[in-house]
């Protein structure tokens, strides 16, 4: 048991150090390409990182310790929560409602590097903030919903058992919709990307970071990222890959082969939805909760089908 | 029942807090604070202990309270009927209950130490020394009763010194509003509940606990005492509709007791509920289950929403406070609900956990905004602002609480509220399912709201406050916090000890089948991996931001407001009124909602009853003759039984029109008191 | 989704930017680029910098040394290309070079020595523009082309009053 | 003669003299104490605009301060220039800020630079000078030389003015959004902008002095080139019309049909590049890129039509210096067509965008009557319903020639703007072609350009955002005496008060942006900083080194 978990780490840390090259990748060949730029080489964002990490450290005089605590932080616990995932689909790991600490560890995650932008002070920090709370309130709304109707099917919010049988079910395939929308939200990028917005509030909560927090900051985002894309992946694509590994009996192969096959697939969903995120143009605060607001009927629905036992 | 502490030890407690308010009164100002709030401390420290040995030895025995003994036999001689006492007890519930309860006020009492010298010359502090043991003693009396009357009394005295403490400044015309609008409110409720509990042991034949198991009711009777119990209680407990006295009441008193207001004296509605219902009287646990756990989720959604758009610090925690109480009931609610699926049991331990959790962190945040009060003399969040680096302690313990109550790992907030969560979610039961996806929302609600109180109080450029020369709070008030604030961590990290004590509790008092098991402590040994890893990146990222300060060239520099200085207003950024004003708009219909409620019903009711009760006198003279009925009416009420004992056919006509009687009579007090009570709706 | 459309632009299109500066990048015919300065063709006359706006051209009359001095500065120059212009022996010529971007000042330097009065011996102009100037006159009035302006005058003035001389 | 006769008809025994200069624009002398009516009655009958406000220092020429407020009298295709004269020694004249709202700077303008003092202003605190600059130095006046720097003392402080308890969020000087250094200073209430307060003229180096002093009339035309960062030709042809006008040079057909075209290429990749930065500023990079890649052509046409990208150098008093060639004409109308397709597409993707059209429509409104008031300019007058454009109203250059439609939008917002630079983009590329196909022959610059003294010139260009204007007064040695530019972001930067108002701050950005401000034309700068030095090609190894970490 223990060593399933020792691996489910290393591949945690792996994935965070693997996310800059998937960055890259996203950078040169989704919205370069889009961009009709030749774009930046793939491993740009390592070059960033590095030269981040052996710059000055710049503190605002006003910032308390937390300034400096929290982009590590927010890392780490974007860590923990990959740490959670179940990338291999083996029975051993996770426990019932996992799912909801999933959660819970991603909104810690970033409210964490939030927290760090109010420390510093920087009157656009707070509007950041506002508008990254609101944002909050809305998704997990939305995201409620959408696991609620997963629990009623599944009567049960373990990732493993959720990932690895299959039910077919308007409601559940409703939810699965509502989980990619919740990633597409979660996975900072435009049009929800408000709570950054450069030409308007000058990227707001990372306003005052520099050098190596900036870079922790950075990192932070970029794993909270490849983990929404991997927690909708996992829920959504596992059944079918576990049904298609099923033949394969030798256990240590089979699991390997399902974590090959979700992150690739979870590689695949990262830069689908970097796509649609370079074909929109940024919403304006009020239009990003209306835009939730409207999208949260799917849930309703799902959950009203789901009741009525569809 | 092999405990080191016999029945009656549980009661020194009482007398030393007793002995306390004796003899405060004839020390001097000061000495009588230090006097009362050390007995105060030793007493809690006291209950801890008891708590814990209770609850190590499954509860301690029945004994007799025999201070009141001597009233109750003077009443005996008048009415001949044998002597009697009233019987104390503590099993797991109360062994849980007084842990809280000792925790709490230990951590507000050695708070007060300090806190209350700010009143010194402005108000009388004797009288504080006198009220705050005796409050505390009242809680505690409560807790250990097992007697109907006890158990009225108690709670009478409870209600009352709870009215003068929040009401202590009394030049606060706001305050003395806001005491006199809980009195009401809080005596309504007791009344429906002395009714209640009339009818209870009229039936029974007597006000013992242990004789109330046995008693069986007519369905209509039944469900009349459900109500009315959900009502009284539901009143102290400020649940959804009865909610309207506490976001006045709680931000009034001194900090320190509205700790202990919001982190105790709210949940033993919660304890009456579960000892009543469902231990003592067994009513019908689905519909009690579905009532409460409506009215708990209905209040979560309800406080939240409130909470965020606030700009007076502890008046965002009332209403969170009130949140809070929803998440509590919903747990048990569901908990009833799904009786005797052991989900349900899970979910009611959860619900006694976060009660837990929920007297220290919140017990915790309103000593932070006390230790604001202190030092800038103001709670708007307005006019506060970047008080982190000026007041460290506070603020570390403030975000430590905030980060618990928003239920963040590895915090204990969390533990609670996922363990509330899960099994609602898993039950397969529509509704609960339903009000769980809404709880989550509720969570995010709370985090928005204390990130609000954080980023306003602590963080961004200060307002109108001058933090030039404001000092960290003074030792006994940063020793409270701390205890608390490492509380949070430690009951975070630990958390199957609290649980553990909570489902022994849940254990002792009713029996869930094990049948259908999907959660045990072993499934969750992975969250203690995953906390521990949390811990471990926390520590990490300590050491992380020390190397970087430590290695790397540092330069400090001043906020960047793209090249300006001179020219800089005072106030940047946002005030507290801009926070989520695009989220209100949004989902405005929330709040046109309140309003159209607040217009259609409160308004016109209150227009049409401020001509009844204008001054305070008024109601405290409607008000003691009850206090007064609570201690008189028992032996009143043997001599009944016994004349019914003994002419049975008789008492078969008489018994009903003496009920009938006495009901009448409380609910003329009861409308005239509501009546009353509803003048102080316009102050909402 | 007519969103999508973008994508399809855009692969269509395909990728238009350079790899600048690993890749050239050519500048149309007639760019105004640096302007070059030959030294051999230059007369010194200055009109060059009496038209440049941001005084890049400067003379300064060295006695001394016995040389006129045109410093051109590059860093002053906005390439308007006027000096080239007005070169009456277009010794400037507007090359294409526009990747000019250096650390520090650079100074062009054009010495030209001065033509001396052959009466007074004073410096007036340099001998190449007296030169060009002979170059440009008629048989007739080329004689005294070599005196500055003042000996000019006095010997002008003179010849007059002789042949009056010789009318009387 | 008649529009002269109607003026005076209405002006009825207020002027005291008149007269007609180039391209029969009116200039009128009234006396100071009767400014005020005069300029009500010309605002309320004539229905003039105002356009600007021209101190000059004419102690030199008869003995007085000169202030001339210019209206524009588009229903009679004519600027009204009224001359007030002030007294040599206490200078000073009623404001008529109360009357039009636009000439609230103006006359803090003429207050700074040239000491003639404004009575009961509104708001009467320093405009251009910088805070410590010593209060009775006037570097306009003749007397003050272009190169002395007087020492500054911190006893003048610039004081913003807000209410008490206002939330602000300062915007610039070196905001992301802003590309040049202005502070605005946005009063929020939640995520809505209720209130704004404008500093600027950080960067004024005082180009009008320069060209007074040190430069010659042929020189001036590179610097005025300089003036703007983007549409700087506009600003070099319109001193050049101004000179010409003054003293009565005939410009060739072919050079005026060569200014014509430069003007619409520049107006074509100004707007390409403002429609580029909104998408930027929305968020949305990929129409930033692609608006870019379709302006790029247009930069090299630009290039290879006048030997630079965008300092064309191309004018001269009395013409132009470079002739089109014949092979070029082709390549321009080639490239036009390629870029015309891809330009629709564009703007159909663009406006295909849900969340991008929300965010134009309804925010930061500029009502019609407040436009008038403030005598706003360009696409930004156009997109408030009031349908005016230099090149209609009065026409220079070629465009009498041409045929083209002023796009006018009654909407008010942002998104009338962005439609209005959207269709010019179409009229500019009409126009290029127009003008290619009669491009008539013969010389490119004007014999024998004698410029007198003393005359009065004034011309104006629709420039891509908006009315330039420029005032010139001939002087001896072949110098300008008085050189006044008007760029058209300074009238519009006002009006930003009214659009910011309730305008949601995510947009703030947005809306000023939508003025397509040109901050370094408003404070007469000179952005140029070429750092050259000798011959050497950039190698890659060097480059490589500060290039990669």
């Amino acid at each position: 048991m223990v060593p399933q978990y020792l691996v489910a780490l290393l591949t945690a840390f792996l994935l965070a150090l693997l996310v800059p090259l998937l960055d890259g990748v996203e950078r040169k060949y989704v919205r370069a390409r889009i961009q009709s730029r030749v774009g930046p080489p793939i491993i740009q964002t390592y070059y960033d990182l590095v030269k981040l990490f052996k710059k000055e450290l710049l503190i605002p005089s006003t910032a308390s310790k937390l300034f400096i605590l929290a982009p590590p932080t927010s890392f780490f616990v974007s860590i923990a929560a990959l740490f959670i995932l179940p990338y291999s689909l083996s029975p051993s790991l996770g426990f019932e409602g996992d799912i909801i600490l999933l959660a819970y560890l991603l909104v810690l995650s970033s409210l964490t590097s939030l927290l760090g932008g109010l420390a510093s002070g920087n009157p656009f920090a707070e509007v950041s903030s506002n508008r990254e709370l609101s944002l909050i309130l809305a998704s997990e709304l939305f995201l409620g919903m959408g696991l609620a109707v997963i629990a009623l099917k599944y009567g049960s919010l373990r990732l493993h058992t959720v990932s690895t049988n299959l039910i077919l079910l308007p409601s559940v395939l409703l939810a699965y919709l509502t989980l990619l929308y919740y990633a597409f939200i979660k996975s900072v990028r435009t049009p929800y990307d408000i709570a950054e917005a450069e030409p308007e509030i000058a990227s707001g909560y990372m306003i005052e970071y520099s050098g190596p927090l900036l870079a922790f900051l950075i990192l932070g985002n970029l794993t909270r990222r490849l983990l929404v894309s991997s927690l909708f992946t996992v829920i959504t694509f596992g059944p079918v890959i576990s049904m298609a590994t099923s033949p394969v009996n030798v256990e240590v192969l089979r699991y390997t082969l399902n974590a090959v096959l979700t992150i690739s697939l979870s590689i695949i969903v990262y830069l689908s939805l970097g796509v649609v995120s370079v074909i929109h143009g940024r919403y304006r605060v009020i239009h990003a909760l209306m835009s939730i607001k409207k999208y949260t009927l799917i849930p309703i629905t799902a959950l009203i089908l789901a009741v009525i036992g569809f | 029942m092999n405990s080191t502490v016999t029945v009656n030890e549980v009661l020194y407690p009482v007398y030393l807090l007793m002995l306390g308010c004796f003899i405060s009164p004839v020390l001097g100002e000061v000495a009588s604070l230090y006097v009362s709030s050390s007995i105060s401390i030793g007493a809690s420290i006291l209950m801890i202990y008891i708590s814990i040995i209770a609850m190590t030895s499954g509860g301690l025995g029945v004994g007799e309270f025999q201070l009141l003994t001597g009233i109750s036999s003077a009443f005996s001689e008048v009415f001949r009927v044998s002597s009697y006492g009233f019987e104390v007890s503590v099993d797991g519930l109360s062994a849980f209950f007084i842990f809280a309860l000792g925790i709490v006020s230990l951590a507000s009492s050695i708070y007060g130490i300090s806190y209350i010298k700010r009143y010194v010359g402005l108000e009388s502090l004797r009288f504080y020394s006198v009220l705050y043991p005796l409050f505390l003693m009242s809680m505690y009396l409560l807790i250990i009763c097992s007697d109907v009357i006890l158990f009225i009394i108690s709670w009478e005295l409870m209600s009352i010194t709870a009215f003068f403490l929040i009401a202590f400044e009394k030049a606060n015309k706001v305050a003395v509003k806001a005491a006199l609008k809980y009195l009401l409110m809080s005596y309504f409720g007791s009344s429906l509940l002395i009714i209640a509990l009339v009818i209870i042991s009229s039936i029974s034949g007597s006000t013992n606990f242990t004789a109330l198991r046995t008693v069986v009711f007519e369905p209509t009777v039944h469900y009349l005492i459900m109500a009315l119990i959900i009502v009284g209680f539901g009143i102290k407990a400020a649940l959804v509709p009865m909610h309207s006295w506490l976001p006045d009441a709680h931000p009034e008193a001194p900090s320190n007791i509205s700790a202990l207001l919001s982190g105790f004296m709210i949940k033993t509605a919660v304890y009456g509920v579960i000892r009543f219902t469902f231990i003592l009287l067994g009513l019908n646990h689905y519909a009690l289950g579905l009532m409460l756990s409506s009215l708990g989720i209905a209040s979560a959604i309800y406080g939240t929403l409130m909470a965020i758009i606030q700009i007076d610090s502890k008046k965002l925690m009332a209403y969170s406070s009130i949140a809070q109480i929803g998440y509590i009931f919903l747990g048990i609610g569901g908990g009833l609900i799904l009786y005797p699926n052991y989900l349900g049991f899970i979910a009611l331990a959860a619900g006694l956990f976060h009660t837990l959790n929920h007297a220290i962190f919140k017990g915790l945040l309103f000593l932070t905004a006390g230790g604001l009060i202190y030092r800038t003399g103001s709670r708007d969040l307005n006019s506060l602002g970047g008080l982190a680096k000026v007041m460290p302690i506070t603020y570390t313990s403030g975000l430590i609480g905030s980060l618990a109550i928003s239920g963040m790992p590895p915090l204990n907030g969390f533990v609670s509220k996922w363990l509330i969560l899960i099994p609602l979610l898993i039950s397969g039961h529509p509704m609960l399912v339903l009000y769980a996806a809404l709880a989550i929302f509720a969570s995010a609600l709370t985090t928005a709201a204390f990130v609000k109180y954080l980023a306003r109080a602590f963080f961004s450029s200060p307002k109108n406050v001058s933090v030039g020369n404001v000092k960290e709070v003074p030792l006994p008030m940063a020793l409270a916090m701390i205890l608390l604030a490492s509380l949070c961590v430690v009951l975070g990290l630990f958390f199957y000890i609290p649980f553990n004590m909570a489902s022994s509790a849940v254990a002792n008092m009713i029996t869930y089948s094990v049948s259908y098991t999907t959660i045990t402590l072993q499934d969750l040994t992975p969250v203690l991996y995953v906390f521990t890893l949390l811990t471990l990146g926390i520590f990490i990222s300590a050491f992380i931001a020390v190397y970087l300060t430590a290695s790397h060239k540092l330069r400090l520099t001043p906020v960047w407001t793209f090249g300006t200085k001179d020219l800089l207003p005072k106030t940047l950024g946002l005030n507290a009124h801009s926070y989520y004003r695009e989220f209100g708009s949004t989902y405005s219909f929330v709040y046109v909602l309140r309003s159209y409620v607040y217009e259609l019903v409160v308004r016109p009711l209150c227009k049409w009853s401020t001509k009844l009760a204008r001054s305070y006198y008024d109601f405290v003279d409607i008000y003691l003759p009850t206090t007064l009925a609570a201690i008189v009416i028992k032996p009143l009420w043997r001599w009944f039984i016994g004349l019914g004992r003994s002419y049975y056919d008789w008492v078969e006509t008489y018994l009903p029109t003496v009920l009938a009687v006495i009901t009448a009579l409380l609910l003329i007090l009861i409308i005239a008191s509501y009546l009353g009570c509803v003048v102080w709706f316009l102050s909402t | 989704m007519s969103r999508l459309s973008w994508v399809k632009t855009a692969l269509e299109v395909g990728v238009v930017t350079k790899k600048y500066p690993y890749e050239d990048v050519e500048v149309p015919e007639g760019f105004r680029g640096l302007p070059e300065f030959d030294a051999v063709k230059c007369i010194g006359c200055t009109s060059c910098a009496n038209v440049c706006t941001p005084d890049a051209i400067r003379v300064v009359e060295d006695v001394g040394s016995g040389v006129r001095r045109l410093e051109y500065r590059v860093g002053k120059c906005i390439f308007c290309g006027r000096c080239a212009e007005v070169c009456p022996v277009s010794a400037i010529t507007i090359s294409k070079e526009f990747e000019l971007a250096y650390k520090g000042e650079v100074v062009h330097v054009i010495e030209l020595r001065y033509a001396r009065c052959s009466v007074c011996g004073k410096p007036f102009t340099t001998s190449k523009h007296l030169t060009h100037v002979e170059g440009k006159l008629s048989e007739v009035i080329r004689e005294n082309v070599d005196l500055c302006p003042d000996c000019k005058r006095r010997v002008s003035i003179n010849s007059i009053i002789q042949s009056a001389g010789a009318v009387r | 003669m008649d529009v002269v006769g109607r003026i005076l008809k209405i002006l009825e025994g207020k002027v005291s003299n008149y007269k007609v200069i180039n391209s029969g624009n009116v200039i009128i002398d009234v006396r100071a104490e009767d400014l005020v009516d005069v300029v009500r009655i010309i605002t309320e009958e004539l229905g003039g605009i105002y356009s600007v406000i021209v101190g000059n220092d004419a102690r030199r020429v008869d003995g007085t301060f000169h202030n001339i407020y210019v209206f524009s009298l588009d229903s009679l295709k004519t600027y009204l220039l009224v001359r007030v004269r002030l007294s040599p020694e206490e200078p000073s004249v009623q404001s008529i800020t109360s009357v039009v709202k636009g000439a609230n700077w103006g006359e803090r303008e003429v207050r700074d630079l040239l000491g003639i003092n404004v009575l009961n202003h509104p708001d009467p605190r320093r405009l251009v000078l910088p805070d410590g600059w010593p209060d009775n130095v006037n570097p306009l006046r003749k007397e003050f030389n272009y190169q002395t720097r007087p020492q500054l003392n911190c006893s003048t402080q610039y004081t913003p003015i807000r209410s008490e308890d206002v939330v602000a969020l300062p915007y610039g000087p070196y905001h992301p959004l802003l590309h040049e250094p202005e502070y605005f200073e946005l009063h929020i209430k939640g995520e809505t902008v209720v209130g704004v307060e404008y500093r600027g003229f950080h960067v004024h180096r005082g180009i009008e002095k320069l060209g007074e002093s040190r430069l010659t009339y042929n020189q001036i035309p590179f610097v005025a080139e300089r003036i703007c960062g983007i549409c700087g030709f506009v600003h070099n042809v319109c001193y050049c019309q101004a000179i010409e006008g003054a003293s009565g040079i005939e410009v060739p057909e072919r050079a005026l049909y060569i200014r014509s075209l430069i003007l619409e290429i520049e107006r074509l990749h100004s707007h390409l590049l403002w429609l580029g930065v909104a998408c930027h500023i929305l968020g949305f990079d990929t129409g930033f890129m692609h608006a870019w890649r379709i302006r790029e052509p247009i930069m090299n046409l630009a290039e290879a039509l006048t030997g630079n990208r965008k300092n064309y150098g191309l004018n001269l008093v009395g013409g132009v210096r470079r002739d089109v060639s014949k092979d070029s004409v082709g390549k321009v109308i080639k490239i036009l067509k390629n870029v015309r397709d891809e330009y629709s597409r564009f703007i159909k993707g663009l406006t295909a965008l849900k969340e991008v059209v929300k965010r134009l429509e309804g925010s930061g409104i500029l009502p019609k009557a407040e436009a008038v008031s403030y005598g706003v300019v360009g696409p930004v007058a156009r997109a408030s319903g009031l349908k005016r454009d230099v090149r209609v109203d009065h026409p220079y250059a070629a465009y009498k020639d041409v045929s083209f439609k002023v796009p006018t939008y009654s909407g008010c917002d942002n998104m009338s703007r962005l439609m209005v630079r959207v269709e010019e983009v179409y009229e500019s590329m009409s126009i290029i072609e127009q003008l290619l196909d009669r491009l008539p022959g013969g010389p490119i610059l004007a014999e024998n350009a004698e410029v007198p003294e003393y005359r009065e010139g004034f011309s104006s260009v629709e420039a891509p955002r908006g009315e330039d204007v420029h005032y010139v007064l001939t002087g001896k040695y072949s110098k300008v005496y008085r050189w006044k530019v008007r760029a058209p972001t300074y009238n519009n930067i006002p009006a930003l008060n009214v659009m910011l108002h309730e305008c949601p701050l995510s947009d703030a950005p947005l809306t000023i942006a939508s003025i397509d401000p040109c901050f370094s034309c408003t404070d007469r700068l000179i952005v140029v900083d070429v750092r050259s030095g000798k011959r050497f090609k950039v190698g890659l190894k060097a480059l490589a080194k500060g290039w990669r970490p």
